[in-house]
């Protein structure tokens, strides 16, 4: 289809969903004061139902999600189970409002209880808090439990400092640097960790924390985490574990037998919460008994058989408002308790045995060179890739091969987080979900691509060639001239398009 | 030969032996060599046995759930910045399709379909503002005014925020949070206005005195959380920008249908809830915020969000969006970002953009007018009930302010009968702010029907003693 | 996507859902006698459910559906209500055994009888039946209705014949025959309906009923119907008005006030029902109090404020078993609800505009002709046309149009029914739901594809181009050595694809 | 100007102008020219108003549905062809996809999705059969049958079928509908066989007396309407043809996972339901009914259906999906075709191929053990109860006759006071069959828990006096 913007379909007096009239006997005008009345209604479409239906329906059908092959590197794609959403969408989930009375929802509540419980499990925490709306939020969670936590010792002016690595999500700096505190990044080194030395290095009286994640995205595990927590403790400091890469970890690991304090798991990527483009999503945050006060309210427990809503003692307030994305909770708990711990154990096996696998013949591809390639070691859930050979040979980018890719119907694939330590990076994650034949066909798709290129290198930079759109000229996005992120922005600017 | 689990398609037992024989090893154990002997805590997990049975796994949710009271089994007058509106069944229809629900991250091209979307939710909400650059979505309206306040400290390069007295605690916390620590850098300071009891709104001269050349921002809400439509927020808006501060003004979007957008007077920045544009209310979990600015680029640096622009393709005359200002984010600038971005709601984005467009220009006017018309009459009928009374019943939106106070009853205990009569009373404010203690917050929308209003009332005349 | 057949996905072992297991002690091997248990398992297909869900999801999206512009004549295309599809989904539709006691699903019964109600106020009929599950299967109450009947009175063995037209529906003469009675065709003539003469003709004391619809589906009104039925009914037949057309005259004309006996309305086509591919459907069956005893059992019947199900006095017992498509009766409730008697009456308007305006556009389109352009007055809500000329003209014939429209995001139009008495038909049908947009476009995409016949006659004729596949190779579709409808047939006949 | 109606784009008032002047008329009335003026009714239409509100029009369906009783808000046993299965949550979301939910009759390009889905359908329930030719699906059971029992009919021309006397009521009425009135053309003589009262099973002596070289069909089913497994279906099979009759055989899909597919004893044509392959019962609107044979031209010239089968296109190596024989239905040939067919239940083929894929070849299978172990069970469970006996217990799949008769109350009765407790007993067998009154017939799935069994048989021992 060639799916116009919204505003150039429908006509003047279209409706799709009338509301009901009041019922009250007082008329429209005297409702609002003269001053404040809109002068003329809102620029919105007018469209009938069907309009919209088929507008919406064409845009998800031009839409590749992930029904295609998607091996999205840390985002760990995985089943999302339609029964979650049938059960979610139940009223009982639904249609429940933050202020009833917790007797009125104990059902509800009893889950998200019961999810705690399985957290606790498989982390060895005390406690979680789900308020966070995603990874970002939990790390930012940290960084405010940190701040609450070393002000109720009267020593948060003078730990300012929050340590982390090149290989931590930009989540981790960001949040803590929105918190308030200073940032310090270990670099990489060869093995592909930051060293101990360059830890002690960096912390002392003024550190706050640690902030890391392992194993980090380039499937690299570093075995001297211990040492990591130690040297922050002896100098007073927290240590938080990222746990997004759970995934080829999970039952093996745990959090706090390592030594953290804090730990997170993101809900929307290793349980089973579909992602919706970016959220819904929950960042579960894991802490000990120590932290635990520090928690955001309200947090639910148990008295007896009822479970009931609390401030804990020394609550930092918020993070945002109520329980979190609640009905991502119930499909998290549900995906958690179809798999058991023997699923997901199973699930870890089968993300490494896929992953190996694929690093097996995607290595026998010419002009693929993986990270850190003396790092003997089978990598976890994933490995980063370069093409940095092939980009010398070709002049074709990992964006350009990744554009072709998604013309054969295979979704596209990571890259890397910023800084790109490893150049010209790719970052495929196999998971537990897709099969061997998916994976066949991903590594069949990057070969062909790859040979297409040296053949006629333009076909490959040029592309994509199958889809709804050819390739984004993005070099108006960053010109307040050009951008438009609104219809009547880009009218303004561009005319009626 | 163990049963393979649905969720995995490698589990199968053909398929797993398949990897293991690819990669030329017998046990998937020996792929763990990495991590060290004593870091491994498999003995500490406690075995919980999986449910295989798609049958089996939703009795046991389901038979969790049963019972639970909703807004849906009840007549629910809740609200504080969480409210019961209609969802149009279109919102659940296309926000559940696959490509949509479970989709990630494609290309522009790949993706494009859903990227236009999201498009479509800037354009249409941003229509309803009346301003031209809107970001995706962030967690909440608390974390949105949250942000928005330190966007306007790093525009003014000061650290003083202005807020009214009586924000929903909820919200307050969350800005609390974001105002961080004074110890630590970037920290704001949160300097209170009381509110004026006589109208319910903003006191004017208590704002005038809180106001310097240290004031990075003022920030409002209209209708405010009691309910009260804010009539002087052009006035507050002039004050504000008199001493360089930037305006910041928090909105229930279902009011612009019938209200000018504060943008009309002024404002800088709006923020704001997308919960009542076809979200359902989720226990809480169906929140989410909006931070919106005139397109001009001293703002549009200064988001901390993703936002998509239409772009050109490289095949003529076509359109493609794509992400604009990515590099001031924190997944292109790690801690050099504004604030920090991440997975958030942007589904709910989704369903916005497809409530606007189902209800268009005349629908969102003739919501806001029947909501609104609703709750005044709601609230003429309450404060005809003995001994209850209502605050600013003329000045509202969709909420108001039950005073109980002279009935002899407490809320809660008002709230507990009206439960035991399959209503949902009003939030309970007491405690929340000087003078409203057994009062309560109701809300009506154009989900209350006549019928509902009469059996509320008829309830309070059995629970308050006459 | 090249989506493979089911067969051909998934691997060994695979599972998709997988069913509790039993509580009960029992071993298997003891449950079925050693020689009635299968050999082996079925040969069904085994794959994980996300294979599932993607292959159906793209089975879906290889589907054009009614998400293009599909102007499908004769059928009436509507706007389905999503809300409706949320209503029946709730279990006090969905999960309602027809079994269960009339007392405990009294909401659902009484509101199938309000739709009784509003389908009397519309026909002037006295009772309707929902059983039939579709229009055919109202056709064939009817036949079954008149046996009943006409055996009551004991003329059974003598009114042996039905009269139907040559432009009646091919159901109404099948089920006719089905039913046991010999079937009379009327010729069409030069009006573009039956004569009255022809008519009497035909009739006589053999004579059991007469079966057409009117407006016919060339959108001709036999404005003689009265006559025909005062004839029929002169000779003691019956007179069943196939109201398969009823979008052009809702609230206009009433059946039984014409003079009609019985009358079928089609709840999946005119009443907004989703037709689902091909059903579930319902064909509404109304008559006079005179044949309301012989209507098929069990009835809903209000005795002062309770629903009861009965058996009517001279039941011919069942055409299929209870109610009908219960939840379909639902969603024509709620649609008749939504639309109101002005609604109706707004949709015949809007039918007839859209209609008419399209003919204007067609008719000046070179290669273009009307079905008996004698008739001067303005056609119901359908037309038929003929590409007579162009065929002539081009040697493209009505199907290599319809193909090549596809490319351009039309849905296929309809042709006609047997038999063509109009040469290459092609026939659409606005609707009051479709846009004048919508219109305008079909109609350009008509006019380019003639435009594009000419020029160019074997790209149309080899369409589609723009489709998942190629034209088909019907060739061997009717030879049995070559017709696969099981993919095991397949594999017999030509292999393993 | 009025408000335009939101399922009619052109009720716009712009629109319908444009329409207005694109013909070059005034009023749409002058399209109504055909009509005779005393043909009109327009006066005699009761006015009743639309309601264009969503909302309103949902709280008005809602609100007459709520507090109904289903299988789901009870425990339930009712069966007798009409079975409570789990229905995986995929069937749901694909069907109501509106590619799907909403389609008509495209090219097989356009459909080509879903003609595959069809053709799908057809092979994996052929899987199940061990047939090779599926038509795309009838109404339901009964319709097959009676189906079914035509084309033995036209293709031996004979006139009399056979059938057990047991056959559920509504199916024997749709059959006998099918078989027609002697005094007209084409009609089916219907003789009967009596059970065996011992067994459960057709009486093997009564139906040698009732064969004869009349005789065109022999329909028999397995489970029976009893619930009772046939153990001899090869000898009434072998009976039926040593009379050159065809035999029918009607079966419940879900039992072919554990038990031979009657083909496998020779049967010609096989039908039954698919309503438990994945279709919600819906008060009785979830059936459709299926009609099955060898690959053979003598058994598929008589089919009445429409069916797809693979084909090639004019691109090399490539498969649509087209119909066979469509030449011989009612669409192709009128009255000279095989009976007739038309819209019918192809939404729920496709529920049903979505449901045997998820299945597959073990989940049939032990699906079906787990039904026939519940079943079992619960019979023997139920027969425990004093005073309360079940018959034919050991040779049942998932329904059997419980005898209430030794209790002193009805059925009725027992079943008015289990529904007080939250459970939907057995069907009334009273009045259908000599020896049955008082009896009532239990089905017991894979959705039936311990748990409820246990409620029944608690509910039970209150119920029946001691």
């Amino acid at each position: 289809w060639d799916e116009g913007v919204i505003y150039e379909l429908g006509a003047p007096g279209r409706r799709g969903v009338v509301p009901p009239q009041s019922w009250a006997p007082q008329s429209g005008d005297s409702l609002f004061p003269q001053s404040l009345r809109r002068e003329r209604d809102a620029d919105l479409p007018e469209l009938a139902e069907y309009e919209v239906r088929r507008h919406f329906t064409h845009l998800s059908q031009q839409t590749m999600g992930m029904m295609g092959i998607s091996l999205f590197g840390t985002c760990t794609m995985k089943h999302n189970p339609t029964v979650n959403e049938q059960i979610t969408a139940r009223s009982e989930v639904a249609a429940v409002h933050p202020r009833q009375d917790p007797s009125t929802y104990q059902g509800l509540l009893g889950i998200v209880h019961s999810l705690e419980d399985e957290l606790r499990n498989l982390s060895g925490m005390d406690a979680f808090s789900f308020q966070p709306g995603g990874g970002a939020d939990a790390a930012y969670l940290h960084a405010v439990v940190t701040r609450a936590y070393h002000a109720s010792r009267g020593e948060l002016a003078q730990r300012t400092h929050i340590v982390t690595t090149a290989q931590a999500h930009p989540c981790n700096p960001a949040t803590a640097k929105a918190a308030g505190f200073e940032v310090i990044t270990l670099p990489i080194e060869e093995d592909g960790y930051p060293s101990v030395e360059a830890l002690k290095a960096a912390i002392g009286p003024n550190t706050a924390a640690l902030m890391l994640n392992n194993p980090d995205d380039m499937g690299i595990y570093n075995p001297h985490i211990k040492e990591f927590i130690d040297a922050v403790h002896e100098v007073g400091g927290l240590a938080f574990y990222d746990n997004a890469n759970f995934n080829g970890v999970m039952t093996r690991l745990r959090a706090r037998d390592l030594g953290f304090d804090a730990c997170m798991y993101m809900l929307h990527k290793t349980f089973g919460v579909p992602k919706g483009g970016n959220g819904p999503s929950v960042g579960a945050y894991g802490c000990s008994d120590e932290l635990a006060p520090f928690l955001p309210g309200p947090r639910i427990v148990k008295n007896g058989d009822v479970y009931d809503l609390i401030e804990p003692e020394h609550s930092v307030g918020r993070v945002r408002e109520f329980l979190g994305n609640v009905q991502q909770l119930v499909k998290a708990y549900s995906w958690t308790r179809a798999m058991g711990t023997d699923g997901l154990r199973e699930a870890s096996d089968l993300s490494l045995l896929a992953n190996n696998y694929m690093e097996k013949h995607l290595m026998a591809l010419k002009g693929v060179t993986m990270s850190f390639p003396g790092k003997a070691l089978p990598r976890m859930e994933m490995t980063r890739y370069s093409l940095e050979e092939y980009t010398a040979e070709t002049g074709l980018s990992t964006v350009d091969v990744q554009n072709r890719m998604t013309d054969f119907g295979i979704d596209a694939y990571w890259l890397a987080h910023e800084p790109w330590i490893v150049p010209e990076p790719f970052t495929p994650e196999a998971g537990e979900m897709w099969s061997k034949e998916d994976l066949d066909e991903w590594i069949a798709v990057l070969a062909h691509v790859l040979e297409e290129g040296r053949r006629d290198p333009e076909l490959v930079r040029t592309a994509p060639h199958n889809q709804v759109v050819a390739q984004i000229d993005g070099s108006g996005l960053d010109n307040p001239d050009t951008w438009a992120v609104t219809w009547a922005a880009y009218r303004r600017k561009h005319g009626n398009g | 030969m163990s049963q393979s689990h649905p969720y995995m398609a490698n589990s199968a037992e053909g398929s797993r032996q398949a990897l293991l024989d690819g990669i030329g090893i017998a046990d998937a154990e020996e792929l763990f060599a990495q991590i060290p002997a004593d870091h491994r805590a498999d003995d500490k997990v406690q075995p919980v046995p999986g449910i295989k049975s798609e049958f089996e796994l939703r009795r046991l949710i389901e038979g969790r759930l049963r019972g639970g009271v909703s807004t849906d089994s009840h007549i629910s007058f809740l609200g504080g910045g969480y409210w019961k509106h209609h969802i149009p069944a279109l919102c659940d229809e296309i926000t559940a399709r696959p490509e949509i629900s479970t989709s990630v991250w494609g290309t522009p091209s790949s993706d494009h379909g859903r990227n236009q979307a999201w498009f479509e939710f800037a354009s249409e909400l941003g229509a309803l503002l009346d301003l031209e650059f809107v970001g995706l979505p962030v967690y909440s309206w608390g974390c949105a005014a949250g942000h928005a306040l330190r966007m306007a400290a790093r525009m003014t390069q000061r650290s003083v925020v202005v807020l009214p007295d009586n924000i929903d605690r909820e919200r307050r916390l969350v800005i609390e949070t974001y105002a961080g620590y004074r110890e630590l850098g970037g920290s704001l300071e949160i300097r209170e206005v009381a509110m004026d009891p006589e109208s319910g709104t903003v006191s004017l001269p208590a704002l005038q005195e809180a106001l310097g050349d240290d004031v990075a921002a003022v920030y409002l809400e209209t209708p405010n959380s009691w309910g009260v439509i804010e009539h002087d927020v052009a006035r507050i808006i002039e004050a504000a920008h008199a001493v360089g501060a930037d305006a910041i003004v928090g909105v229930d979007p279902i009011s612009l249908g019938g209200l000018a957008s504060p943008a009309a007077f002024g404002a800088d920045i709006i923020v704001g809830s997308i919960q009542p544009l076809g979200i359902h209310l989720n226990a809480g979990g169906g929140v989410g915020g909006f931070i919106a600015t005139r397109d001009e680029e001293r703002y549009a640096r200064q988001f901390p969000t993703l936002q998509v622009s239409i772009a050109p393709t490289t095949r003529e005359g076509e359109r493609a969006f794509g992400m604009t200002l990515f590099g001031q984010s924190s997944y292109g600038a790690r801690e050099l970002g504004n604030d920090w971005t991440g997975n958030s709601v942007y589904l709910w984005a989704v369903r916005a953009a497809i409530y606007l467009a189902l209800l268009g220009p005349a629908g969102m006017r003739e919501l806001s007018e029947t909501v609104a018309a609703n709750a005044r009459r709601t609230a003429e009928l309450i404060a005809a009930v003995p001994g209850v009374s209502v605050r600013y019943g003329d000045r509202i939106f969709k909420e108001f302010i039950v005073d109980f106070s002279g009935t002899g009853r407490t809320v809660a205990e008002i709230n507990a009968a009206l439960l035991d009569r399959g209503i949902l009373g009003g939030h309970d404010l007491t405690g929340s702010h000087d003078g409203l203690d057994q009062c309560a917050l109701y809300c009506v929308t154009e989900a209350i029907s006549e019928d509902d209003v009469r059996q509320l009332i008829s309830a309070l005349e059995e629970v308050v003693p006459a």
